[in-house]
């Protein structure tokens, strides 16, 4: 897989700290650079706060009361916090939010184009995209009439990605794009995540737990624990990496173990002595 | 660094089930207390009881009601006023009907009949779900009062439709009517209130407070998990309408001593409480009582500093009031969306980690 | 002086000219003559947007500062304080409102409701009426009342019944919900029913709409009188030339055209003292602000008359009401010559003389003009009713009644 | 038995005429619900601060002027001379779309993603806000407005029918239909209209996919006062331009309800049945337990309604899913 | 992990014997049939979402159900715990025909659940919502509520001992008190499944339990529902996406495609099967 040059950073986040409420600190100093063309993968296990760092970079914290109280984060060496979200999306940046978040009470078909919303190319395009999308899933051609509200969870969640294809973006912020998905659909959706890649130089940030998939697709990966990067790297490195092995790839030295006997000691990590 | 849990070890449940689990609270809880049962009766002159204490104990007991209902249980009503129309006309039969009846015994049945009420008027919300309720509820209000003002047999068939509370004492003390002292009306309230809102705080924090809460939260998820929702949703809308009908009776027999349903009752009252319960805090007890104490004192604070001290036009200063009070609601909304009781957490979790920022 | 106002709420547009009458009359003593017999009178105005609890506050905030006696406003909180008044001690004045029963001095000592109730103007308005159709009874006729659905509403409904059953015309009852803003039922009902005369007791918008109304459907507007809270050119002026002809009657005169406003320019409005935004002169309840402020004037006088001194009490204050006497000179001297009938307060009649005149609205130069004598109430109706509901308030009240020799 | 009745008809007419006047205000509530999920209580004291407005211009009245009168000593109230009807209209016009800018800045933007009751409380504080500004700018006093609207009794229908049909209900009928007819195009072939429903469904989501809530808001909550300027121009020619205004609203309540709070055809038809509804009941049922029945029964025909159909007629399907 | 067994672990071992031989299960306890769904349709207006599917569930056994997104997966488990209402079919649950019932009696016969997309109480702490996980077992009534100290207190601490277990069990004392609200992602599973045990469920629907976990995160999951499964005997249906997971720890496996049912049996059988290849693994899974 070609390593993305770093020097043409198209966003970069320095060391941002994020609070909830005014008293919960989650993010301690969290910065990463995603490059022109690149897909950046940002790992991390649960509470680590990677959707908090996708939420801040595409400027939705203080919808959920949270609030960016250091460090910047810059888009073309724009500052997104002067941005307002729709702003973002105008100059391209989109978010897959974590846990679906359709349109429950519009039909599938709604839901993706209202995805086109910042879009002045015209209706023809926008169709024809549709079109690109219904390929992609062919499950939501099937539902396109019925209310996303009822349509099963996967089917949701592939509603939310078509939804952020539909803008035509340069960026896109996946926040765990697996979640929900047939084994079969997530290599899917990871080729399309290549395809666009290489095909309009799309550039990703994906928050992801499945790491295996991620690292086989991503040039460079982010693991975040407790609100603070703890390794970085080329994916390929990381993959190598004998802790990202044990806890994000589940496999130990003798290779992969069966669930049924996982130990339930824990052998400590090595950053963290 | 005074505000600590540290130290505090909690070797059983139930300690860790307290009311107030931090050393810290609990004093300032006892001290407050003490002064409400043992000072203020000595100092407290008929204005204090006519313009403050009384209209705010009324209103912490309908406001506890309300936050039951649509706190706890979610499900938001505009009704409060005919809820207390439904305890004030009750209260009133019952003491022209029962002499001897003692004035607390009255209070109480009167909230019963008032839950009887509820629960009728709760019936819809089993189909009906959020601001469709509420409008809904509002079908209760304007029928209990038409109710009220129609049947001459609600106020013993009086020229003008007018209810007023003859005199009654308990335990030797005269508690309504026109020639009580302050103290005496003024403990009767606070009593109620104050017991009232323990038992609000018992049954929100067991088993019956949790299906409220379920119901509240995700109605669906509550019953797969085994909430029955008919009876989580009655035995919301029976208690509240309990506290808010005892509220109406305290607010007719012992703070207004008159009262006209048209008027008294009107669908004002629903929003001021409504008010009361969201600023104070959705689902908090404590927030019921501040929320009351603040819309309380509020306009009246307003009033005596704008035409008392500045002596403004009066209706300036009322127009200017109305304004305030608005922009102030506005203004607390948008600073603590969960009301002054989250509020007060937040400032108690900043204390915690103080001197550090987080 | 005290004055309850409501300058805000539903009802403000009929509760600032009356305000503004009463404060200003208040300023032109102080201002032309210093006050009541030297002493200067102050008026604390508060705020009840019509609204019994606030009004309430009122009262209590007030009643500490010396306030000699108490113009509520509005039925309910009279209602509120006729008992909270008694037990302390300092009268009330619901001029032509409030409870009609109260003027039973008897029982209740401290409240004043002169010079007229509602069941005197429900008989007067019926009398009125017998008059229009040639003095004889009204037997077959049919008359209907337009309430405002309240305690003030609801008041001369038993008059009305009794006054019926003594002229044999039938009575059609019409509530009006508050605010009253949609009668199309109602005006319907009155379509269907084709009442001879319609009789309102209204309040606030209501007033506009039931006018409105009444012309929408052509009903003869000199066939439709309201009482004389349903009298003010507010309550016409939207109706605009639909109007014209609408009936109510008046407690005392109407216009500018009495010398005291000459008074008033020169005192008052030149020196710019006049109370709120001082548009409100000569319309119909500024006058009525004026009277019920005179009227309290003329009894403090009367009190330090008495008691021989400068500065009353609110019980010297009760003194003076109850023994205060309204006549032709005390009036031209007041430059108020014919603005009420004259009368004199008796211990047990706190609501002489009980007379109304009528006056009729005219759209075109948008003027009141009372066109009939004061007329007199048909006491042997309305005195038995008031003994029996005083009787009853004294029972639940448990009041024994003062003996008035 | 009815039908015989002479009335009958008579009864059904001014029921739906009255029905339209309703819609009028109940059209701003579903507009600012469908597009927020706010439901906007102020809407009432829009109309009255819109027609207080418009007699404002009309007339030439000093806004404040009873505060700067008070505040200076100087004794203007007026400025002499009024501007024409026309030109007043569209003047108030400009002021409710400043409002409404002002609001969404000022309360909804700080509000976004907060449960529909907080929002629900946040305007009825707009309400008590508008309530004394309105008065301190115009004064409180019962005021006269005529845009110039045929006024009375239509004779040609008396001839024809018998029945008393006022000019300007009719012409609030015909209002009503133009308004219902545009905003129907509007939410339903601008793709505006999917933008709002989708950001009542969740604010968030709708800004991830670059939906910015504030136009969107501005814009419908400038309808909404358009509307509210037309009920205020209606409601304040039959009833004069005054406080009690504001509650008109609670008369528009139960035809939201009954129509389906998303539904804009839907406030038309329930304004209609609610009106007809009202007026056959007190007429038919009132006398015999007393009359003024209105109020509450409007409430009751809707919650019955809702009974069988918890959205209301036309409203959107609450989803009911785990 | 100390929670008494349940009545059913006890009763289960003679039929484990039995069970063993009649399908060459591996040697766990896995007794008679507890529920069986049969010829279960279920429409939604045009939809299909599933069409008469037949299967049964065995006391003591883990059943996953696996299929491809849409498949009508999670609807059955609706179905099961009386959510959805199906056009045809009947379910039998411990030997009797279930007769129609709300969903909170159902809960009350031992069927708890978790759902895809986290349903937990947003207002409340992680203990509230365990607890509430108990209501079904709590019955003291509203007088001794207001009253509290006393019986109602009682009862609270006896139930509040039994949840705190699971919390230990869970490895999720830090959060007690926090609102789930605020949990990220993953720790919020885990609390759902915690107030799910609460109820002590003979019959245990696990919907995507491992969603958006990590290997890490995931090991923990199957070792709890392992435990749960061999400690309290507790008969557990799953959904779930990742493979590894459910050949692993699956006892039997029914796949669903769309409404039909393609295949059935041990994790091996379903894993050679080549519809299922075809409609949902893709590649042969390693
Ligand atoms: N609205 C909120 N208020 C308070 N705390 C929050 C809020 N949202 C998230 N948090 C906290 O921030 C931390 C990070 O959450 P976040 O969702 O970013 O983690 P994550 O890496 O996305 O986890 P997951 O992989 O499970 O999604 C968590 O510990 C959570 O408790
Ligand atoms: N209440 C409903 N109304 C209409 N259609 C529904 C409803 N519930 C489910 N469906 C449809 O039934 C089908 C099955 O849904 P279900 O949620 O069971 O899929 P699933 O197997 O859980 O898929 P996933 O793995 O993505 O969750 C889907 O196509 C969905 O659109
Ligand atoms: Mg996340
Ligand atoms: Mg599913």
């Amino acid at each position: 897989m070609p390593e993305a040059s770093h020097d043409d950073a198209l966003l970069e986040v320095s060391n941002i700290e994020v609070i909830y409420n005014h008293v919960i600190l989650v993010l301690k100093g969290v910065s990463l650079t995603v490059p022109k063309g690149g897909i950046t993968a940002l790992l991390g296990g649960n509470g680590a706060g990677k959707t908090t760092t996708l939420k801040a970079i595409s400027n939705l914290l203080h919808s959920e009361r949270g609030e960016v109280t250091k460090g910047q984060i810059r888009y073309r060496g724009e500052r997104v916090a002067e941005l307002n979200p729709s702003e973002l999306v105008k100059r391209g940046v989109i978010q897959v939010m974590e846990g679906r978040h359709c349109f429950e009470h519009l039909t599938v078909e709604e839901n993706l184009l209202t995805g086109a919303y910042t879009r002045t190319d015209g209706r023809a395009a926008v169709q024809k995209d549709l079109e690109m999308v219904y390929d992609y899933f062919p499950r939501l051609r099937e539902r396109r009439r019925s209310q996303a509200g009822y349509t099963s969870g996967g089917e949701q969640q592939m509603t939310a990605i078509g939804r952020a294809l539909m803008s035509r973006p340069e960026t896109i912020l996946l926040d765990e794009p697996s979640m929900g998905l047939a084994p079969q659909l997530v290599e899917e959706i990871f080729g399309i995540v290549k395809s666009l890649n290489e095909n309009e130089g799309v550039s990703f940030l994906i928050a992801e737990q499945n790491t295996n998939v991620a690292l086989r697709y991503a040039h460079h990966g982010y693991i975040l624990e407790s609100g603070r990067v703890v390794m970085d790297g080329p994916a390929a490195e990381l993959r190598e990496n004998p802790d990202v092995k044990e806890f994000y790839l589940g496999m130990a030295e003798e290779g992969r173990k069966s669930f049924r006997d996982v130990r339930s000691y824990r052998r400590r990590k090595r950053w963290l002595n | 660094m005074f505000y600590r849990e540290a130290g505090e070890f909690k070797t059983s449940y139930e300690d860790d089930q307290a009311t107030f689990p931090i050393a810290f609270d609990r004093w300032r809880y006892y001290v407050i207390v003490a002064l409400a049962f043992l000072v203020v009766p000595f100092l407290i002159n008929p204005y204090w009881e006519q313009a403050i204490f009384l209209p705010f104990f009324v209103f912490a007991m309908a406001a506890l009601g309300l936050n039951i209902l649509t706190g706890y249980c979610g499900q938001v009503s505009l009704g409060t006023g005919g809820f207390m129309a439904v305890g004030a006309y009750a209260c009133y039969k019952l003491m022209t009907g029962f002499e001897w009846m003692p004035m607390p015994v009255i209070v109480l049945l009167s909230g019963v009949c008032a839950a009887g009420v509820g629960i009728l008027f709760g019936l819809p919300s089993l189909r009906i779900k959020g601001f469709y309720l509420a409008v809904a509820t509002l079908a209760a209000q304007f029928f209990l009062i038409w109710m009220f003002n129609k049947f001459p047999w609600f106020y013993n068939y009086s020229a003008t439709g007018q209810i007023n509370a003859p005199e009654r004492s308990f335990m030797g003390v005269l508690v309504t009517g026109p020639n009580t002292s302050p103290w005496a009306t003024y403990l009767f309230c606070l009593s109620f209130v104050f017991i009232f809102a323990w038992v609000a705080r018992n049954l929100t924090r067991g088993r019956i407070g949790r299906s409220w809460m379920a119901i509240r939260d995700m109605d669906i998820a509550a019953e797969i998990i085994g909430v029955n929702p008919l009876m989580a949703k009655l035995s919301a809308f029976a208690i509240s309408s309990f506290y808010i009908g005892m509220a109406g009776a305290m607010y007719f027999a012992i703070w207004k001593g008159a009262a006209e349903g048209t008027e008294a009752f009107s669908i004002e009252i629903s929003f001021l409480v409504l008010f009361m319960v969201i600023l104070g805090g959705l689902g908090s007890i404590f927030g019921s009582l501040v929320g009351a104490a603040f819309l309380t004192l509020l306009p009246v604070l307003f009033k005596n500093i704008l035409v008392g001290q500045f002596d403004w036009p009066t209706d300036i200063a009322a127009h200017l009031e109305i304004i305030l009070i608005g922009g102030l609601i506005i203004f607390f909304l948008i600073k603590e969306p969960h009301g002054i009781a989250a509020l007060t957490r937040i400032i108690k979790e900043k204390l915690r980690l103080w001197p550090f920022p987080h | 002086f005290p004055a309850l106002s409501y300058r805000t709420g539903p009802y403000a547009p009929n509760g600032i000219p009356f305000a503004d009458g009463y404060a200003d009359y208040l300023t032109l003593v102080n201002e032309r003559d210093g006050g009541i017999g030297g002493e200067k009178t102050r008026l604390l105005e508060c705020e009840t947007e019509y609204n019994t609890t606030k009004g309430v506050e009122c009262y209590e905030a007030t009643k500490g500062e010396g306030a000699l006696v108490y113009q509520p406003l509005s039925t309910g909180i009279t209602y509120q304080l006729i008992p909270k008044a008694t037990a302390d001690g300092i009268p009330i004045h619901s001029m032509g409102y409030g409870r009609t029963s109260a003027a039973n001095g008897k029982v209740f000592e401290w409240v004043f409701n002169y010079p007229g109730t509602y069941w005197d103007a429900a008989s007067i308005i019926v009398k009125y009426i017998m008059n229009q159709e040639g003095g004889k009874d009204l037997n077959g006729e049919k008359i209907a009342l337009v309430y405002h659905n309240s305690a003030y509403g609801k008041e001369p409904i038993r008059t009305l019944e009794e006054l019926s059953k003594k002229h044999g015309f039938e009575l059609l009852l019409l509530p009006v919900d508050h605010p009253g803003q949609e009668q199309k039922a109602t005006w319907l009902q009155i379509r269907k029913e084709r009442p001879d005369y319609v009789v309102m007791w209204g309040w606030g918008v209501m007033n506009q709409v039931a006018i409105r109304e009444a012309a929408s459907i052509r009903f003869p507007m000199d066939k439709f009188i309201g009482v004389w809270w349903s009298a003010s050119e507010n309550d016409v002026l939207p109706a605009g030339e639909a109007a014209d002809g609408y009936k109510a009657i008046a407690m005392h005169g109407v216009g500018m055209d009495f010398p005291v406003y000459s008074d008033l320019k020169t005192h008052v409005y030149d020196k710019g003292l006049s109370a709120g935004a001082g548009d409100q002169h000569g319309t119909v309840l500024y006058n009525r602000g004026m009277l019920a402020a005179m009227l309290a004037v003329e009894a403090a006088r009367t009190a330090q008359g008495i008691h021989g001194t400068a500065k009353i009490t609110p019980a010297m204050m009760r003194d003076g009401m109850e023994n205060l006497e309204i006549t032709d000179e005390k009036l031209e001297a007041l430059g108020l010559k014919d603005f009420v009938p004259t009368f004199t307060v008796s211990c047990a009649n706190h609501g002489v003389p009980g007379l109304g005149a009528i006056q009729q609205w005219n759209a075109k130069d948008k003027t009141w003009k009372i066109i009939s004598p004061f007329i007199a109430a048909d006491r042997d109706v309305v005195d038995p009713l008031i003994e029996e509901d005083s009787a009853a308030y004294a029972a639940e009240a448990g009041i024994t009644p003062r003996a008035c020799e | 038995m009815f039908l015989t009745d002479p009335f009958f008809w008579e009864i059904v007419v001014s029921g739906l005429l009255a029905g339209v006047m309703y819609s009028l205000v109940a059209l701003g509530f579903v507009l600012i619900f469908k597009a927020s999920g706010i439901f906007n209580f102020a809407q009432g004291v829009f109309a009255l601060f819109a027609a207080l407005t418009l007699v404002g211009f009309q007339t030439g009245q000093v806004p404040f002027a009873h505060v700067l009168s008070w505040l200076t000593g100087t004794e203007i109230h007026n400025w002499g001379a009024g501007l024409p009807t026309l030109v007043a209209i569209l003047f108030s016009l400009g002021v409710m779309i400043l409002l409404a800018w002002v609001v969404v800045r000022v309360v909804l933007r700080p509000l976004v993603n907060q449960e529909g009751i907080i929002l629900f409380m946040a305007t009825i504080g707009l309400a008590f806000v508008l309530e004394g500004l309105g008065d301190l700018m115009w004064g409180a006093n019962v005021k006269t407005l005529d845009v110039g609207l045929p006024q009375g009794p239509s004779d040609t229908i008396i001839d024809a029918t018998g029945m008393f049909v006022e000019k300007i209900e009719i012409s609030a009928a015909v209002v009503a239909v133009i308004l219902v007819v545009a905003l129907m195009m509007f939410s339903q072939y601008t793709k505006m209209g999917r933008a709002l429903r989708a950001v009542a469904d969740d604010h968030q989501a709708a800004l991830s996919v670059g939906i910015s809530l504030e136009t969107i808001w501005w814009i419908v909550w400038s309808i909404a006062g358009l509307v509210a300027l037309v009920a205020g121009i209606m409601w304040g020619a039959k009833s004069g331009v005054q406080f009690s205004l504001s509650l008109i609203a609670l008369k528009a309540l139960p035809v939201l309800m009954l129509g389906g709070f998303t539904s804009i055809p839907g406030a038309i038809v329930g304004g209609l049945i609610i009106g007809v509804g009202e007026k056959i009941f007190e007429l038919y049922v009132g006398p015999f337990i007393g009359g003024a029945t209105e109020n509450w029964f409007a409430y009751m025909l809707a919650l019955m309604f809702l009974l069988f159909r918890p959205q209301g007629l036309f409203g959107e399907k609450i989803i009911e899913r785990v | 992990m100390s929670l008494p067994p349940t009545a059913e672990a006890a009763e289960n071992d003679d039929a484990y014997a039995a069970a063993e031989e009649e399908h060459g299960l591996n040697p766990r306890q896995v007794g008679p049939v507890i529920m069986d769904i049969r010829n279960i349709t279920l429409r939604f207006g045009g939809v299909v979402a599933i069409k008469d599917i037949s299967f049964d569930v065995r006391e003591g056994e883990i059943r996953a159900i696996i299929g491809p997104n849409g498949a009508g997966k999670s609807s059955m488990l609706n179905v099961i715990n009386g959510f959805y209402h199906p056009q045809e079919g009947e379910i039998w649950f411990r030997g009797k025909k279930r007769g129609a019932m709300k969903p909170h009696e159902i809960a009350k016969q031992g069927i708890a659940r978790t759902f895809q997309n986290i349903a937990l109480f947003k207002g409340m702490t992680t203990l509230d919502n365990i607890m509430t996980g108990r209501l079904t077992k709590m019955h003291k009534n509203m007088f001794w509520q207001a009253l509290w100290s006393g019986p109602a207190e009682a009862e609270e601490i006896e139930h509040r001992e039994r949840v705190e277990k699971i919390i230990d069990f869970l490895e999720i004392q830090h959060i007690r008190k926090t609102p789930v609200g605020r949990l990220p992602y993953g720790l919020q599973k885990r609390v759902e499944l915690g107030r799910a045990l609460a109820a002590e469920p003979q019959l245990l629907l696990l919907d995507e339990p491992m969603a958006g976990m990590n290997v890490e995160e995931k090991e923990d999951m199957c070792r709890f529902i392992l435990d749960v499964n061999e400690e309290f005997g507790t008969t557990i249906a799953l959904i779930e996406h990742d493979m590894g997971v459910v050949m692993d720890i699956a006892d039997r496996v029914v796949v669903l495609d769309y409404g039909r049912k393609i295949g059935d049996g041990t994790p091996d059988e379903v894993r050679k099967n080549q519809d299922v290849i075809d409609a949902y693994l893709g590649v042969a899974h390693d």
